[in-house]
């Protein structure tokens, strides 16, 4: 394992101290509880959007606290949801009397960790709603597991539902406006190679030099089949596939697909991917009118890419448009 | 004769100490079936309980647990965080006001904490989480207590049947938490969370007997 | 070897065939010969600026392709200058009248290819300007070497000189103002791991485990010396020890700070980097106006870093933060 | 008798076959001192060649020449690129209208080559480049043209030279190209451009000796 980090126990607080520096115009920094926080909180009488979950994945979420987006973001550790204490203090510092919306990933963790602080928030008499992401066709819905995962959809809720917020809509509205795409979007991911925990210092998993994972969770969680590398048009039709055959997207749909880097794997194949899922929707008759191509979801170092497909309206692409200044997304100001 | 704040005490320096030596048994175990990261989280919040118990001069049971509920909830963050919260925060308000803890009392406490578990995580026995720990131990320990055991006994039986619990998650498809999403992968693995508890309970238990 | 890739012979191909449909509403491609070209050239009375070389380095430079930055990008196959046909062409395709400045990264073949295609379009008429970016201090410059190699500075000559052309400013401006850039930055790389070209199939060098290549070039290429694996902020200061005993920067100074990923290293580890480097600046009185982190010049799924600092004042501060609108770089519009 | 534009056409021809035939071993010299890619560079503009070759249907020796310098202009790339198809450009200049080559047309030929790979490139002997090739040719074909040998002699001491000059880049500190950022490092390793060079100009040698 090489890594570059000074120790495994100091990673995040390290990495905020960097994000602070980096990113001052924006975003401050609070540490011990740690968040992040937008320069200009609380934004009197805009709804606030507050997100969060372990780290491990940058630019989600600190890469996406501003303007247009998110109010706070709450860095756990290392692929471990943080604790309700940080997440109340986010949603204190953000709170502008509109209410405030806690955008969760499904795992147990980050939706107890979540619910204890919302609740404590609304015994401060702060209206708290949240809403849980669930976009990951790899994981089967039933009643049987704890759900679908949230991974890299979580991206265009929280642009969507900032937008939403940023226009001046109320708590519910914002609310509602995130529970749509969350209905209307679904991912899939692939590894080609592993990641490694810093603290933990082995890979999550094994695969062989020949092995692929198809339907990886952004954890390293194992997906639903191990199969031999192949050409990557084959492995983006497989996705693709289980994608569009999950929620039906139909000849005519217009939608925004998303080509999510896991952090390892260049630029350049993402773009041999995006190539082959946009050529196959437009196969279909399924028209790509907005597009995003790059890490925004990671997985540390782990190699590999993930798609997201969310269907649109003339609502929903409207607030995509809509202005954003972060450190990781950026248009319109 | 029941068992004061000084059991309770040694019940949870006991237990930073038994979780501190399991952890990276408890890390492997969530290795395959989630995240691998229950030792290194059980141990966050069992390390950070240590100086605020140094700092709780006196207090009944209750404010011991108390303590230890508020100090996991606000270090061990992930599923264990607030679940294992949960139950040592039910565990207190199930013996607040008491000095001591008879048979009838040790029976409460086990049952809150458990119930307190599945309030947070809706889980039910067989599903492959801590709850086939703590139920088998509260059903032990009621039967035990019902039988006019000592407070040794009752903490003696909790504890083999949480550890029968866990060792019996190893055949079971999980339907809750992380390993859930592997279907029949997760035959053949010990749930770590289970495993967790069965540490925990056996530490009461050794408590006492010291 | 895993890649994302189908026939490694086609990677450069598909991969701009990708950028086309994630960005057209940006810019075009042409193909063989190969170009990426803003929409709307050529923009009449407007220098335009024509960069290129190899391709692994994404999202240089068809990323920085639009408003405010370049006219034109050409890629060459995987770490291979492009030959003087396509630039001639992008050449031809971009220019408005005003002229046409080169941006070329200081390695002998893309030296020669662009002074073929130089000469090619003066003789068809078309006023050509060259720059030479040379901003690695990991090569010593000397009559005894072919000079320092351009690297991660690139970016910043691509957007300031880009900004000044849209402004409005002549050709010889235009090159001055791209001349100063690169000649008050410095920028230095490390490696943590290799990087494998597609069709070559195996590393361009090997590292053990424990060791690190200081002084790494955007293609593999050796650096100064190879060392054992240190903390990051050992690394750190080591690198920024080089770039500031190379050009004098002095107490007082304003800069601009890039922390730039090789494309293997994740984000979070980018900031560790970032936060020591901006530390250490201010140790010695060195004020951090202006930040960019992430992965901008990459060398395929290498992991590692480079740091590279621009002295600033106001005109280059003024033109760094003028709007642009391009796939990797955007704001103000 | 002087060479014609079939030794010219066999020389493309052969060379185009070494290349491939080598393209693995150029590759693998360049990969410790370069950036591993020279035969794949080569034999790219090599295979381009072929077609256009045969496109031609007759011509000037200087014709064939011009051709090669075009194709690999622009299909090389990289360094290699401009100085080889800049070295056949000024050959062909050289040989401008002549239908035969006799052994003053030859050595103005391997002149003009070197000249015009100096002229881009700016390398002097001993740098480490495929100068330290093209030089010793030259001067042993000037040398073996004024003991008054015939062209397949001359050609032949323009081989064994240029072989000999690729193997002297060994010891060498290269100063231009990408070996110069190596220093000391690039010791030991052969040029491959060097290489390449030796292994045209035995080409050109072994078609004129069949
Ligand atoms: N819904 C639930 N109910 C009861 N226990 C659960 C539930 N979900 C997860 N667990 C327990 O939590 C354990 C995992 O804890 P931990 O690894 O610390 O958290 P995370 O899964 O967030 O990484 C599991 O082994 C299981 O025993
Ligand atoms: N300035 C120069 N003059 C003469 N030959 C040079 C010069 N620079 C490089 N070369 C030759 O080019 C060869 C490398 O070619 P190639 O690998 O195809 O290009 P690149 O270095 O761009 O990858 C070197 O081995 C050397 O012989
Ligand atoms: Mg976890
Ligand atoms: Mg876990
Ligand atoms: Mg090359
Ligand atoms: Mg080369």
């Amino acid at each position: 394992m090489k890594k570059l980090i000074n120790d495994p126990q100091h990673v995040v607080n390290e990495a905020i101290a960097g994000v602070a520096a980096a990113h001052a115009d924006i975003l401050s920094v609070s540490y011990d509880p740690n968040y992040i926080v937008r320069n200009d909180a609380p934004v009197s009488g805009k709804v606030a959007l507050v997100s969060g979950g372990g780290s491990g994945h940058e630019p989600l979420h600190g890469g996406f606290v501003g303007f247009g987006m998110l109010d706070a973001a709450v860095p756990g550790p290392v692929f471990t949801s943080p604790t309700p204490d940080p997440i109340l203090a986010a949603t204190k510092a953000v709170d502008g009397g509109a209410g405030v919306l806690h955008i969760v990933k499904n795992y147990t963790g980050d939706v107890l960790n979540f619910e204890t602080a919302a609740e404590l928030a609304e015994a401060d008499g702060i209206s708290v709603r949240s809403v849980v992401i669930n976009d990951d066709v790899a994981v089967k819905d039933s009643l049987y597991t704890a759900g679908r995962r949230g991974v890299a959809g979580t991206v265009l809720v929280e642009k969507i539902a900032g937008a939403a917020a940023q226009r001046g809509d109320d708590l519910e509205a914002v609310a509602s406006i995130a529970e749509k795409v969350n209905a209307q979007m679904r991912s899939m991911g692939v590894a080609l190679s592993p990641c490694i925990v810093p603290h933990a210092g082995e890979p999550s998993f094994e695969l062989a030099d020949d092995e692929i994972e198809i339907g990886i969770g952004i954890h390293g969680e194992p997906g639903r089949e191990r199969i031999k590398l192949e050409p990557a048009d084959s492995i983006v039709d497989r996705v693709l596939g289980h994608i569009v055959e999950d929620i039906p997207f139909a000849s005519g749909d217009r939608v925004l697909l998303l080509v999510n880097g896991m952090g390892g794997t260049p630029l350049v194949e993402l773009y041999i991917a995006f190539r082959r899922a946009a050529e196959s929707l437009a196969e279909q008759g399924i028209e790509v009118t907005r597009t995003l191509v790059g890490n925004y979801v990671t997985s540390l170092e782990m190699q590999g890419f993930s798609i997201t497909l969310l269907k649109l309206d003339d609502e929903l692409t409207e607030l995509w448009d809509a202005p954003v200044h972060t450190s990781a997304l950026r248009w319109g100001r | 004769m029941g068992l004061t704040s000084e059991w309770a005490r040694a019940w949870v320096i006991e237990s930073v100490r038994v979780i501190a030596e399991n952890r990276m048994e408890l890390t492997a175990l969530d290795r395959p079936i989630g995240d691998g990261d229950h030792g290194e989280n059980m141990n966050r919040g069992f390390t950070a309980v240590m100086p605020k118990l140094d700092d709780l001069s006196d207090g009944t049971p209750a404010d011991v647990f108390k303590l230890v509920a508020m100090t996991l909830i606000s270090t061990v963050g992930g599923a264990a965080g607030p679940l294992y919260g949960t139950a040592y925060l039910k565990a207190a308000g199930a013996v607040a006001g008491r000095d001591e803890l008879d048979g009838e009392a040790i029976v409460a406490l086990y049952t809150a904490a458990r119930d307190g578990i599945v309030l947070r995580g809706k889980a039910e026995v067989g599903e492959k989480t801590m709850i086939d720990a703590w139920t088998p131990a509260v059903d032990a320990a009621t039967e035990a207590h019902a039988a006019g055991k000592t407070e040794l006994a009752i903490l003696l039986a909790a504890a083999e049947a949480a550890e029968n619990g866990a060792v019996a998650t190893e055949p079971l498809i999980a339907r809750k938490g992380r390993a859930s999403y592997l279907g029949e992968r997760a035959i053949g693995h010990r749930d770590p969370g289970a495993q967790s508890s069965a540490l925990l309970l056996r530490a009461a238990a050794d408590v006492a007997d010291g």
